[in-house]
């Protein structure tokens, strides 16, 4: 039994949270946030340049060849220190599709740029009529001769206004929420047919409401579903980690606030109320942090329902207990709390947006109830049930 | 034991919905209004007769009942027309009428009940949050007038107000509590200055007031110098009845189901249904405690034990009301300060429900509120 | 707007107070409790001599024409006053389905001795395999010439054991969970084909497994589905009120002892978050109080879909409600709340078996939930949905 | 990171599994199990070697590692074997141990490794609850003997324990942790009563003790005189890898399952579904903190910041689950010290729900692991 990181690992930890402190400080972010793309170009190729980007891919494709252990560390720290760059619209959506799915030549087309951050590629995979449902599809792919077209709507495209390129997520054959027939086509921004409209996103960053009307595109790989699934299974698990770095923030700054602002002549963390509100904080970012090491352990698990079972289970809980730790990081902090100007309400919108994302509590707790009866049906446990 | 409203009651409902339908303004509720919009919904209602409908008639008020008020914070949630600015209406008004002289009420009541000037409260500071009575914006006597020096914070509304009413500290040598008074003062003043605050939600309701040797003619001391206190705890106690919020509520259920049954997703999920009832059935407690508090004041008793949890119990559910509309939503709810993707009435969830945690803030923290109902209704 | 009893009202619960106070110490119930009827007979007699049997029964029927608000009242003091005597299966339960279903002569042989204290009926209407389901019925009824037949199972029999007589809802025509082809039939305890199996019951009381073979019995009325859903909605409001009456109790109690407990040299209602959780109890108690009084108010409505939405919310907030209420009074009671010796232990059994009875809150906001889309339907709310 | 079992883990696991198998009791677990079951049973285990799974092997314990223990742990749950009396083996046990001279080692450790003698734990008064330095019992020197005055509470299986020990007062002039001396007392000796008290589910696990004039040789006294709190302390912090009681949790989680696919009502309900694995999620959580604090044992590291919780979570979790399964069984859970209606499984749930309240008042309530959390996790 290891809990423990690697040196390596922990020395890229510590270098990206430095990296963070020295790039990215709290006035920097806040202007960061109000500029239209919504992400710091400087800061964007700097992590170019140090190979930030390339982290999680292979040697083969040209990346430092870490795994998702790293990719967490990574995330964690950009949870912590509010970092909004494009990191997971580029390398962990678009980059893992591409990285999973893409020929050696479509690889070596798109996979350098994106590294050295001078591309960026956004994956259009969701639809608001499918609420949570990773694989339901209304976009459509039609396959004219050599070339493919495409017809539908995207939603919520993260990254979208900064994009080059849009990898998008369309049907070509099956029903709406059927797994198998999607491909993934990869288009330019400036296609013809292609519309988007720019929109912020709650907890910083920039998305896109994406049109096709008959947009020409090339197709990436083959049968696509299991490869979307994956990859928002592990954006799920990069956005928990982030999470747990935010919680974190919030934790430590809390206590500190507590100890500091007086009310009625002492500090607010000797009242035993706020006292046990700050345990259960405690408590919540601990179980939080043991949710993370589970996915870390169980996302190299070679039983693919054994993966899905634990993002979900992790996202589950990490919902509930980032409500939790964010609102009571306000209600502790007060009138301060609930300002712009204050560090908390940026966590509290960050955390709140995590909730959203790829799946709220209630839809990680039925896929984790599903995939538990189809595992008890495989062992026979439901023989009698009908 | 009888809830029916009587005949005349319903009348008076029917009227108010008729009205409000045809005199409805021509922008929807929100929780900035501009200096322009909220002037003119106002002034609207003031040439009614509605704007003041918690005051007695001799000052231009509507005289109602507590169950005509409660029939027309109902209609108006139903209508979905914008809240009044409290801090006039039912702040500064009451205490003007309850402690003011005949020359204050002369000056300032009608004002307030025709809605030419508009007001802000002058309480917090930055270190006294909940411990409002640590206070200490100075204001010191100087001939016919006060010198006010000091700061105020989480002004609401002070960007768009004409006059905003204080507390300030007169006396800094007794108990904390002694020493405090209330004062008026026309934000015109010199001296004054009005900063932003920017809200979680991003926008501009909160400022900081700073006062700086800001001249007050002594006449705009309301009370007895060092009495302020007596004024700071009638307020508190003020407007039990509207505290909870159950109109704005019952709308925001409305919403919610309508919201449910557009969407294919959510009408034929079962938990859906499960979750909104059970919201319904707190407000349906909250409702009642609300009437039962209501049915005291109507009949001159003082506030019950019922009422004291209303204040905590109102904004959890509103609280609770935001969140859930937030996860409904799903990526509908994620786009900020942009224009609604899907249904737009998710547009604003997310600023609704981060603005929302102040709820539990303001006016006495939810931990203050149990502090007092420690003592007070269970005497530990 | 009047939410005040009448002075009448107010002396009929303060004269009932009075007479548990006297005839049902605490030890005089911890007595009873181990007796194998599990009441107290002599109280019972007592109680029918006061004719507080026959308060809900009309005029007519022979009894104080009360309506269900005095009837509310009086289960309050049950509550709160830990009374066990078989007043809901025998007045309740049977008696309003008899008063609501039976004949004219059939009530003038059943009622006299059920309101005097002499005769004890049961109903039996529950069955396992319909759970919480009103109306779910396997258990058969077939007509052979002027007299019927029942075979099958009832559960959760109340004071079955104490019975002379049983009421059976028994189906004689539909499937199993049809609203309609019900009857109501009344069978003698020693009937042929009867078997009961006594159990004690949590909370207090005693009831019974009852199965049916073939046993002859003589029906009440007519079509009887809507008179048992009355019935037991007016048997879950009078729940409602009891619960209510012993939530009050556990709150004077557990604020009483936190005054004169004292822990590290402090009474324990000194200590901040004892403090909150107490004043959690009052607003729970309180807000109980208010969906009681909705209750009383709302039962005398003219629309029947009103009245059972009223006994679904009120039990729906109340079963949450007074589970919160009887835990922290416990907890805060420490080691002495988890024994036999003190009466918390006993209140907190009393609502947890409330909680189970008649539907727990998960079916009561399903109901609520069916029923208020029921009444949007109704009002075009609903046209396009599908 | 790792935590895959190593092969002799998992040959180790199959060997504890089968030998389970083949020894299990032929009486299920239950929370009042009667002084010949208990004796039954720890003999079992002490017959294989088994019964002191914490203990070095030179006492005759099974030496095991922290993951050897887990694993064993785990097995008992998913075998659905009864506990061991924790009084004896985990805690005078490892008592004697770390404070006992030789003499007392000899004397006490081979009774409790061979299950020869049960114990109980003297500690709670009627006035000392959550406060335990404010014990009253005396125990006063009188030549070789101390004289033991006063009364203990709460004392879980006196009725059939052989030994006792005890915290008292062997000096009331100093601060209330300081006098208080670690006593071992024969169950047997003159002027000790032991009286019953039925607990909510109307079992009897616990009882009150009574010493009137009880001469205990000055020879059992462990440790000091006057350093009882230091050994109180010690055993407060011992056992917490398995505090949390995920094994149970675990096993109980199972039999929600199997109770809820047996039911068509469950099992055709998706909320139930939802309800579990919501359930399970937590569970989950606590178990890998459980694991974490595991590994910092194994590898001889103090217990961190993660296991200050265990207990709390680990209690509102089998709360949780206990009155889980109480509203699965409906009307079969109504049935009180009667046999089953429907599932057998549901006979007991109401009486596990009752007693299981208990778990988040002994050893500490929560609120008094939160302020002793509050202090040491986060320097408040």
């Amino acid at each position: 039994m290891d809990f423990s990181f690697t040196e390596e690992q922990t020395l890229l930890k510590d270098s990206f949270q430095r990296f963070l402190q020295d790039a990215y400080g709290f006035e920097d972010y806040r202007k960061i946030i109000e500029t239209e793309q919504g992400y710091s170009a400087d800061t964007w190729a700097q992590m170019g340049d140090l190979q930030w980007q390339g982290l999680p891919f292979s040697d083969a494709d040209g990346g430092l060849g870490y795994g998702h252990i790293e990719l967490l560390l990574l995330a964690e720290e950009m949870g912590r220190g509010l970092c909004v760059e494009p990191y997971m619209a580029n390398v962990v959506l678009a980059g893992q599709t591409i990285a999973k799915l893409a020929s050696a030549e479509q690889k070596s087309a798109l996979l350098p740029g994106l590294m050295d951050g001078s591309r960026q590629i956004s994956l259009a995979h969701a639809e608001l009529g499918g609420r949570y449902q990773a694989l339901w599809c209304e976009t459509s792919a039609s396959e004219q001769g050599d070339s493919w077209t495409l017809k539908g709507h995207k939603s919520m495209v993260l990254n979208a206004p900064n994009a080059d390129q849009f990898l998008v997520v369309a049907r070509i054959s099956g029903a709406t929420d059927e797994a198998t027939g999607l491909g993934v086509f990869l288009i330019d921004k400036d296609a013809s047919g292609v519309s988007l409209k720019a929109n912020k996103v709650l907890g910083g960053g920039v998305a896109g409401e994406l049109s096709l009307n008959n947009v020409a595109a090339q197709r990436l790989g083959g049968e696509a579903g299991e490869v979307i699934e994956d990859v928002l299974d592990l954006a799920t698990a990069y956005s928990c980690a982030d999470a747990y770095g935010a919680m974190q923030a919030l934790l430590a700054k809390t206590a500190e606030y507590s100890k500091t602002r007086k009310q009625f002549g002492m500090p607010l963390g000797a009242f035993q109320v706020l006292q046990h509100r700050m345990v259960d904080m405690f408590i919540e970012v601990q179980q939080s942090q043991s949710m993370i090491l589970m996915v870390m352990l169980r996302l190299s698990d070679s039983d693919r329902a054994a993966r899905q079972k634990a993002v979900a289970a992790c996202k589950a809980y990490m919902h509930k207990a980032s409500k939790y730790v964010a609102q009571q990081a306000v209600q502790l902090h007060g009138g301060i709390g609930v300002t712009e100007e204050l560090d908390i309400g940026h966590y509290f919108r960050r955390l709140t947006a995590f909730g959203s994302l790829f799946g709220d509590r209630t839809h990680q707790l039925r896929r984790l109830a599903a995939l538990d009866k189809a595992q008890r049906q495989a062992q026979g446990k439901l023989a009698n049930a009908a | 034991m009888n809830l029916e409203f009587s005949a005349e009651e319903k009348a008076f409902q029917q009227e108010v919905r008729e009205w409000l339908r045809a005199n409805k303004p021509d922008f929807p509720p929100s929780l900035t209004h501009s200096r322009e919009q909220t002037l003119a919904w106002e002034q609207t209602l003031a040439s009614k007769g509605w704007l003041a409908t918690g005051w007695p008639k001799q000052y231009g008020g509507t005289g109602w009942t507590a169950t005509q008020r409660y029939i027309w914070d109902t209609e108006c949630a139903l209508a979905n027309v914008p809240g009044v600015n409290p801090f006039g209406v039912s702040m500064c008004g009451p205490v003007i009428m309850a402690f003011g002289n005949d020359e204050q009420k002369a000056e300032h009541l009608p004002h307030i009940v025709n809605a030419t000037r508009l007001w802000c409260q002058g309480y917090s500071e930055p270190g006294s949050g909940s411990d409002l009575a640590s206070l200490k914006t100075r204001a010191e006597r100087d001939g016919d007038d006060y010198i006010v020096n000091g700061q105020k914070i989480w002004t609401t509304s002070a960007h768009i107000a004409d006059w905003i009413f204080c507390l300030v500290r007169t006396d800094a040598s007794g108990r904390k509590q002694e020493g405090i008074s209330f004062l008026l003062i026309d934000m015109k003043t010199p001296g004054i200055e009005v900063r932003e605050i920017r809200s979680i939600d991003g926008a501009h309701h909160l400022n900081e007031v700073f006062f700086k040797d800001v001249r007050v003619p002594a006449k705009n001391l309301v009370g007895e110098e060092g009495k302020g206190w007596t004024i700071a705890k009638f307020l508190l106690g003020h407007e039990r009845t509207t505290i909870a919020g159950v109109p704005l509520c019952q709308a925001q259920i409305e919403e919610l189901k309508v919201l449910r049954d557009a969407d294919p997703n959510l009408r034929n999920d079962p938990k859906v249904d499960e979750d909104i009832a059970a919201l319904e059935v707190d407000l349906l407690a909250l409702e009642y405690t609300n009437l039962r508090a209501l049915e005291r004041a109507e009949s001159g008793k003082p506030p019950g034990p019922e009422s004291s949890g209303l204040k905590i119990k109102g904004t959890e559910l509103q609280q609770a009301l935001a969140e859930y509309k937030v996860e409904m939503g799903a990526y509908a709810s994620l786009p900020w300060q942009a224009e609604a993707i899907g249904e737009a009435a998710y547009a604003q969830a997310t600023a609704a429900y981060n603005i929302g945690r102040a709820s539990t803030i303001y006016g006495g923290t939810n931990e203050i509120q149990k502090n007092v109902l420690a003592k007070f209704a269970l005497g530990l």
